[in-house]
């Protein structure tokens, strides 16, 4: 048998067809995603367009709580503060400061890295969940702060007229313009991270939700690889949180509440942990399905949690797993790799 | 002092709630090794189901308060045991955990589309009365939650550590693979435990909604202090509860009393994050397992 | 059939799920009493109801969609920290909307397409502190208040007012939306020893706290707005609620029939007493079907430029229940009342006249 | 070979859509200790997760003493007098020693009434344990944890005992104590069938040997015949080494 | 002869039990020492103080010299000591040959070129290579969580010689290993002791294994060193006989 180079995750489109050696299914469906997400909204309306825009930077809250949870088996309960942590920086430095939407999202990405960077050291501790817990406690504080230090958040009447960015001189401010420009960042945030994960940085996330110890005596800095991941899945929630405040314009401290935390985690979980698509699949859950239940009234949160629990009742590995599941029922291969 | 007395009863009898409340959580993680994110819920729903039941069938108060209550024993404890748990629990925790935060936005709102978006009265099984302790007010329906809380802890506490019946729950949690090679019966064990996590969910809603009033949201408030509470305490043992309730309880109290109120809700989680450093595993905890 | 569709953005989930769910049936019966006598303008309203949970940027998508859906008008939302995040899109639209926050700062921002429905509370507070100044003649206060965008505006409307009435603050006390233990509270504003209290809080904190406060002995006077005399409030806190005081600006008890009419068909309905969020919406639905009959048209921008600056009488509109002046900034004028608690029953003791009558 | 006490007919079975028992055949001899070699993932502990009901026999049948038992539950199983011990760490972690040791008897629920005494003496026959029956069994040195197990699985009467390898982790004398019992299990009538990899000294004390490879029943015969056999040394024994020792 | 291991006065306590109690032992380079003992006297206890995944109580660890005691235990692995563990330790979700590339990837490179850098970290020849010499091939892309026992413990030593260690502490390796493997595992250990002059320390009770592999044997009992020579010396002491071999 002859070894390949590459990560068994390698998926059979990219075997089939000849392409060069890092390219792989996840990579196609990311671009395919990608350019048909710059189309899709003519013909959708403001509204429409927004839901889109919204699942988008949704996704990318939940890509980063995806690698913190899926691939290092962190648990944090804490990504809806983060992303309320870049939401008020990105705000507050375009709408306070005057400075340039590139240069708050690059800040609001580096503040939240840094918190995570801090917040990550109980988590060194070898038992998982006190991280789950000191993030708990963390998030809770931080939605306090923004309520309270009303002089710099605005407290609960919340901060408005937060500027849209533009892109050399092009305005985004029209609904679809900036859709455009949400697609672009989050398509290439999510390629960074197909980057990383398949890197030798991703098995080394994965050895810490494996076997930590194990992972250490191998000279897996698991210190540092537990920051990282922590850090950089924070990140990812201050990346969101910047894309957040421009889209919607206006923020108070309610959406980056402990619940909308939890709601993150659902979506991560729903969409397929570990899976690198699973969280625009948890967004999509998340944030489009409400918007497509409102017919059902105010019961359509209960049909939401209800779809979310006969999903992990069904397939614990979430809507990833079950088409995977599918997939492989459909190809005829035995067992499929994350 | 007399100041500093009135708000050390007030958060005895606060912390006497959260550690009812809390019990739930570590006995289900001593018995299934899992966090029930709807704990809260657990506490808040019963109250509801009991003015249902009045309602639905004009029946008397102590009527309704068995139909409702055997109706959530059914339905959260032997329910949720075979439509969640049963599935769910060969692959781990993790989503079971997360069901659970599912689950809670169910009941919370399931019980405000099926009842009412509204606060309603909770009849009192206690006679509503206020005692003078020292010259500060305590009503006589904390002092049964006190006495509840104490009681209930350490009955707990002797039937998960002290029965063999226990031990085999807490076998069947630890390794169910083994529980089931020796014969235990798994699915009864976890089955119990679910039952008895529901029923100490009723004892703590009749208990305590008479006085925070039977309400959907009531939920989030009671579970993240019950949360905090257990952590504090520790969540491998029963009797953190109590300890973990009484001390946020008090530290809620005195933050209230003493510190900002509108940073008031930091003092316990602070606590809380230097208990992580300092204790990880909780007050009362039994020290985490050797790993190599 | 040509219908008039009326979209409803609310808080039917989350924090503000109570109010939101009172503002909704408000105008589900507000709808259905239109409907049943021939609609506007011969059309029937068809309603629809938007969950934002409570939450800014659903809030604004459910808003954007109910523009895109050809909404006549924007109904709702009650949270005034909602109601920030979507006003730009209804404004920028030029449809009017109209609103259930009390927060002051939402009318100084010169939206001209957003309209109250209730007094703001810097219509409110001034009453309240003359009140405290003369009929209890309080040299100082105790506040209590519940640390949302309603409290806080509240506690930021009265201090000022306070202090040029001359009252002292003696404690300033906030607590937590939601919040169900109030003991370390009472006992706080009891140490402090103010002449009265004031209590900002919404319904439910509110019973939650008069018990509390009754538990550990306070015998001060308890006074407050709308949300400390509601008949759920006294429902709830029981003996706990008599003697309270206060200004009421809707409230179902108000010695006004249509007031009382309205509180009746809505108990009928939904089974239980609504609270002023639930007039509040009601009374939005018929400003608009006001307006629409009063330029003869469905035209979306002409309903924000006849509600501006008009004044709507009960006599043209029964369904608006009480007169009330709308300033160009989108505030109210009206008349409001004082009232006390007695015997478990609010009772009105005085009718404070409109501002600028 | 006295009349078998279990029976493996053409037992099919495995993991997933894997199958790792192809048609797996032996007998097992009454009030004997049989011995299981075979290379590494040969399927022998695959074979006693199938008798033991933990694994899902798709083809073919188990018989105790003429019973069908194939895919029973380990309730049943126990109540019919079989036993396992399972290869590796099987613990309860946070549990005490002498709780783990107690939960070994759960089967016979209150038919047993000395089971103080039947622990005590337990105990006597490992030292080691009694010291720390009463700190947390995963404090436990790893051959501890095994003579745990052991003490445990034996607690009841069994009528056959499944004991995939016992030496693991042991130190020589207490592999001798553990086989020691084991024969004295043997002199009361129970039967063994006992998986080792320090076949050597597992086959010395055994009646029966048997090899398996790939899910199927290469050989069986008398112990020392395997023993004996040039192949199986050569294959299965580390011929070299054993010489060189 | 050069000392590459130094183990001066080691003590290690769980609240009252003295797990190690003073034990200190040199081991020179290209050695390969045996340590037996009977159960629960502190063998792998000592190997986690030693590798810095338990923090010693009193005592000091010397590697070629420098005081190592308490360092991390990826840093000493990073210079050149890796081990096994005696209960089994693996990547369970991972294949056999992810399990052995992340054993040697974080040895060559920096943090940067593990990100930009190959995705297997240029390990699959030497993965293969291991699996091959562990006869693991069929199983190359299995779950290692799937592997029997003994493949386990395969894989797991596997792991251990990915980076091309200088210093091995293995934990009971032998373990549910088949003979006849273990006699090609044990060659293999020795000529990576030749060729690469590579050292090992072994925990073992098996006692062919130790007897025809090791130089030479310390013996331990209730934490403290009770005997220490040459196999054969070792196996003759009446007091190892009475504590730890048997009759
Ligand atoms: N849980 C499992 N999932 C998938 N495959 C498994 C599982 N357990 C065992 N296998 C596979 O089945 C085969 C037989 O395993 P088994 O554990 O029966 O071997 P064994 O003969 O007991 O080996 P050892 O001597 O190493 O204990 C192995 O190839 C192994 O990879
Ligand atoms: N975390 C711990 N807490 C309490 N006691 C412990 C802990 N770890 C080890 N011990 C005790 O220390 C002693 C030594 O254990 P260790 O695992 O080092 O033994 P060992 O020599 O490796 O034995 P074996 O040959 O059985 O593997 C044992 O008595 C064990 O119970
Ligand atoms: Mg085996
Ligand atoms: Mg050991």
């Amino acid at each position: 048998m002859t070894a390949p180079a590459t990560h068994s995750a390698a998926t059979s489109a990219a075997r089939r067809l000849p392409l060069p050696g890092f390219i792989d299914g996840t990579l196609l469906t990311l671009v395919a995603a990608a350019i048909i997400l710059w189309f899709a909204p003519s013909g959708m309306g403001r509204y429409g367009t927004y839901v889109l825009s919204l699942w988008l930077v949704m996704s990318v809250a939940v890509m980063g709580l995806n690698l913190t949870l899926g691939y290092a088996g962190l648990k944090s309960l804490a990504q809806a503060a983060f992303m309320g942590i870049g939401a008020y920086a990105t705000a507050l430095l375009t709408s306070k400061v005057g400075l340039n939407w590139y240069a708050s999202f690059a800040i609001s990405g580096l503040i939240t890295f840094a918190v995570g960077l801090v917040l990550g050291f109980p988590a060194l501790r070898v038992k998982a969940h006190y991280l789950a817990f000191v993030t708990l406690a963390f998030s809770t504080l931080i939605w306090l702060i923004l309520r309270n230090e009303q002089w710099l958040t605005g407290g609960v009447f919340g901060l408005s007229n937060i500027p849209r960015p533009s892109f050399f001189g092009l305005k985004l401010d029209g609904a679809l313009a900036f859709h455009r420009f949400v697609v672009v960042v989050t398509f290439l945030l999510a390629v960074v991270l197909w980057w990383m994960i398949r890197s030798p940085w991703g098995r080394a996330f994965t050895a810490l939700r494996e076997n930590p110890i194990r992972a250490a005596s191998l000279g897996i800095d698991t210190r540092m690889y537990t920051l990282l991941a922590f850090a950089i899945g924070s990140a990812y929630a201050g990346f969101a949180g910047a894309l957040y405040a421009p889209l919607v314009e206006f923020i108070d401290p309610s959406p980056f509440s402990l619940s909308q935390s939890f709601f993150l985690l659902l979506m991560v979980v729903a969409g397929g942990a570990g899976y690198l698509l699973g969280p625009f699949i948890g967004a999509l859950l998340g944030v489009v399905l409400p918007e497509w239940l409102r017919f059902a009234g105010s019961l359509y949160l209960i049909i939401f949690a209800a779809i979310v629990m006969l999903l992990l009742i069904a397939c614990p590995q979430g809507m990833s797993g079950l088409l995977e599941r599918g997939w492989n029922r459909l190809t005829g291969k035995k067992e499929g790799a994350r | 002092m007399a100041e500093f007395l009135a708000y050390l009863i007030a958060g005895i009898a606060t912390g006497a709630i959260y550690a009812l409340a809390a019990i739930g959580f570590t006995l289900v993680w001593q018995t299934s090794q899992t966090i029930n994110f709807a704990q809260g819920e657990f506490v808040m729903l019963p109250a509801v189901l009991v003015l249902l039941a009045i309602k639905l069938f004009g029946a008397p108060v102590w009527l309704g308060a068995l139909i409702g209550i055997a109706a959530f024993i059914l339905i959260f404890g032997v329910g949720f045991k075979l439509a969640v748990v049963d599935p769910m629990i060969r692959h781990g925790v993790l989503p079971l955990a997360i069901a659970t935060m599912a689950l809670s936005i169910i009941m919370k709102e399931g019980a405000k589309d099926g009842f009412s978006a509204e606060a309603q009265k909770f009849p009192s099984f206690v006679p509503t009365e206020t005692i003078s302790v020292f010259g500060a007010a305590i009503s006589l329906q904390h002092v049964a939650i006190i006495a509840v809380a104490f009681a209930v802890i350490g009955l707990l506490q002797w039937f998960v550590g002290g029965t063999r019946l226990g031990r085999q729950m807490q076998a069947t949690a630890q390794n169910p693979t083994v529980a089931r090679i020796l014969g235990i019966p798994v699915e009864r064990m976890v089955l119990l435990t679910f039952v008895i996590n529901a029923a100490l969910a009723v004892v703590a809603s009749v208990l305590i909604s008479p006085i925070y009033l039977a309400k959907f949201s009531n939920g989030e408030v009671i579970g993240l202090f019950a949360f905090i509470a257990a952590i504090v305490g520790g969540f491998n043992q029963v009797r953190g509860a109590l300890v973990g309730g009484l001390i946020v309880g008090i530290v809620d109290s005195m933050a209230a009393a003493y510190i900002s109120t509108s940073y008031r809700l930091a003092v316990p989680l602070v606590l809380l994050v230097i208990v992580i450093l300092v204790k990880p595993e909780g007050l009362m905890g039994r020290k985490e397992e050797r790993r190599v | 059939q040509d219908k008039v569709k009326l979209v409803d953005v609310v808080e039917l989930s989350g924090a503000g799920a109570t109010a939101g769910t009172n503002w909704k049936n408000g105008i589900d019966l507000a709808v259905a009493d239109i409907n049943a006598k021939g609609g506007i303008l011969g059309k029937q309203i068809e309603i629809v109801h938007y969950d934002t949970q409570t939450n800014p940027g659903n809030t604004r998508a459910a808003v954007q969609r109910a523009i895109d859906e050809g909404t006549y008008a924007v109904l709702g939302p009650v949270f005034s920290g909602p109601i920030g995040a979507s006003m730009q899109i209804a404004q920028r639209a030029e449809i009017a909307q109209l609103v259930g926050g009390e927060a002051a700062g939402l009318t100084k921002q010169g939206n001209q397409y957003l309209f109250r429905t209730s007094l703001s509370q810097s219509a409110a507070m001034p009453k309240i502190a003359k009140y405290l100044k003369d009929t209890i003649k309080a040299g100082s206060v105790a506040v209590v208040w519940v640390n949302n965008d309603f409290g806080k505006g509240g506690r930021d409307a009265i201090i000022p007012e306070l202090e040029k009435a001359g009252i002292k603050l003696a404690v300033d006390v906030s607590t937590e939306q939601g919040q169900a233990d109030f003991a370390a509270d009472a006992i706080k504003v009891k140490n402090a020893n103010a002449d009265a209290i004031f209590v900002y809080l919404n319904e439910e904190e509110s019973a939650r706290f008069l018990r509390a406060a009754k538990q550990q002995g306070i015998t001060k006077p308890m006074v407050g707005e709308t949300t400390l005399l509601g008949a759920k409030v006294i429902e709830l806190a029981g003996d706990a609620a008599n003697g309270v005081k206060g200004h009421v600006g809707l409230s179902i008890d108000a010695p006004i029939p249509a007031f009382q009419e309205f509180g009746k068909k809505f108990q009928a309905k939904y089974n239980y007493a609504s609270d002023h969020n639930g007039l509040k919406g009601y009374m939005a639905v018929h400003m608009v079907k006001w307006a629409t009959e009063k330029q003869k048209k469905f035209d979306k921008k002409g309903v924000a430029d006849t509600l501006r600056g008009a004044t709507i009488k009960t006599s043209d509109e029964p369904g608006i229940l009480i007169e009330t002046t709308i300033e160009k900034n989108g505030d109210l004028d009206r008349e409001s009342f004082l009232a006390e608690v007695k015997d478990g029953k609010q009772v009105i003791t005085a009718t404070l006249p409109k501002i600028n009558p | 070979m006295t009349t078998p006490i279990l029976e493996l007919d053409g037992v099919v079975g495995g993991y997933g859509a894997m199958t790792i028992l192809n048609g797996t055949t032996f007998k097992v001899p009454r009030a004997a200790i049989t011995t299981v070699i075979g290379p590494n993932g040969a399927g022998k502990s695959t074979v006693f997760k199938a008798i033991f009901g933990l694994l899902k026999v798709r083809e073919g049948h188990i018989r105790l003493e003429g019973q069908e038992i194939t895919n029973w539950n380990q309730r049943r199983l126990l109540e019919a007098g079989i036993c396992y011990v399972p290869q590796g760490r099987n613990i309860f972690p946070e549990l005490s020693v002498r709780h783990n040791i107690e939960l070994g008897a759960v089967a016979a629920g209150s038919h047993i009434t000395d089971m103080p005494r039947r622990i005590e003496a337990a105990l006597d026959r490992f030292p080691s344990l009694r010291a720390k029956a009463d700190v947390q069994a995963s404090t436990l040195s790893g051959g501890q944890q095994k003579q745990l197990e052991i003490v445990r699985g034996l607690l009841l009467d069994p009528k056959l005992v499944l004991i995939d390898e016992p030496s693991i982790g042991l130190s020589p004398m207490m592999v001798q104590e553990t086989f020691d019992i084991l024969k004295e299990l043997r002199a009361k009538g129970v039967t063994i069938l006992m998986v080792e990899q320090n076949a050597r000294s597992a086959l010395e004390i055994s009646d029966e040997g048997l090899v398996l490879e790939l899910g199927r029943t290469r050989m069986q015969g008398p112990a020392a015949d395997i023993l004996a056999d040039p192949r199986v040394r050569q294959l299965f024994l580390g011929g070299a080494m054993t010489e060189a020792a | 002869m050069t000392e590459v291991l130094e183990v001066s006065n080691l003590h290690k306590a769980f609240g009252g039990i003295k797990a190690v109690n003073g034990v200190s032992f040199k081991v020179n380079e290209g050695e390969i020492l045996g340590i037996i003992g009977p159960n629960g006297c502190g063998k792998s206890t000592l190997f986690n103080c030693i590798l810095g995944q338990l923090e010693p109580t009193e005592g000091a660890v010397k590697l070629d010299g420098r005081d190592v005691t308490n360092m991390r235990p990826s840093e000493l692995n990073k210079l050149g000591v890796s081990r096994t563990f005696q209960l089994l330790q693996v990547f369970p979700e991972l294949s056999v040959r992810e399990n052995l590339i992340l054993a040697g990837q974080e040895h060559e490179g920096t943090m940067l070129s593990r990100f930009f850098g190959a995705r297997d970290a240029g390990l699959s020849a030497k993965a293969e290579q291991m699996i091959g010499f562990f006869k693991l091939g069929h199983l190359a892309d299995a779950k290692a969580g799937g592997l029997s026992y003994g493949q386990q413990k395969l894989l797991d030593a596997a792991m251990a010689f990915m980076a091309g260690p200088r210093l091995v502490l293995l934990d009971e390796p032998a373990g549910g290993v088949n003979l006849t493997m273990l006699g090609d595992v044990k060659e293999r250990l020795r000529a990576i002791n030749a060729e690469q002059g590579a050292t090992f320390v072994v925990i073992e009770h098996n006692m062919d294994f130790v007897m025809s592999l090791c130089s030479r044997v310390i013996v331990l009992a209730e934490g403290k060193v009770l005997a220490e020579g040459t196999p054969a010396e070792v196996r003759a002491n009446p007091a190892v006989i009475e504590a730890y071999l048997g009759h």
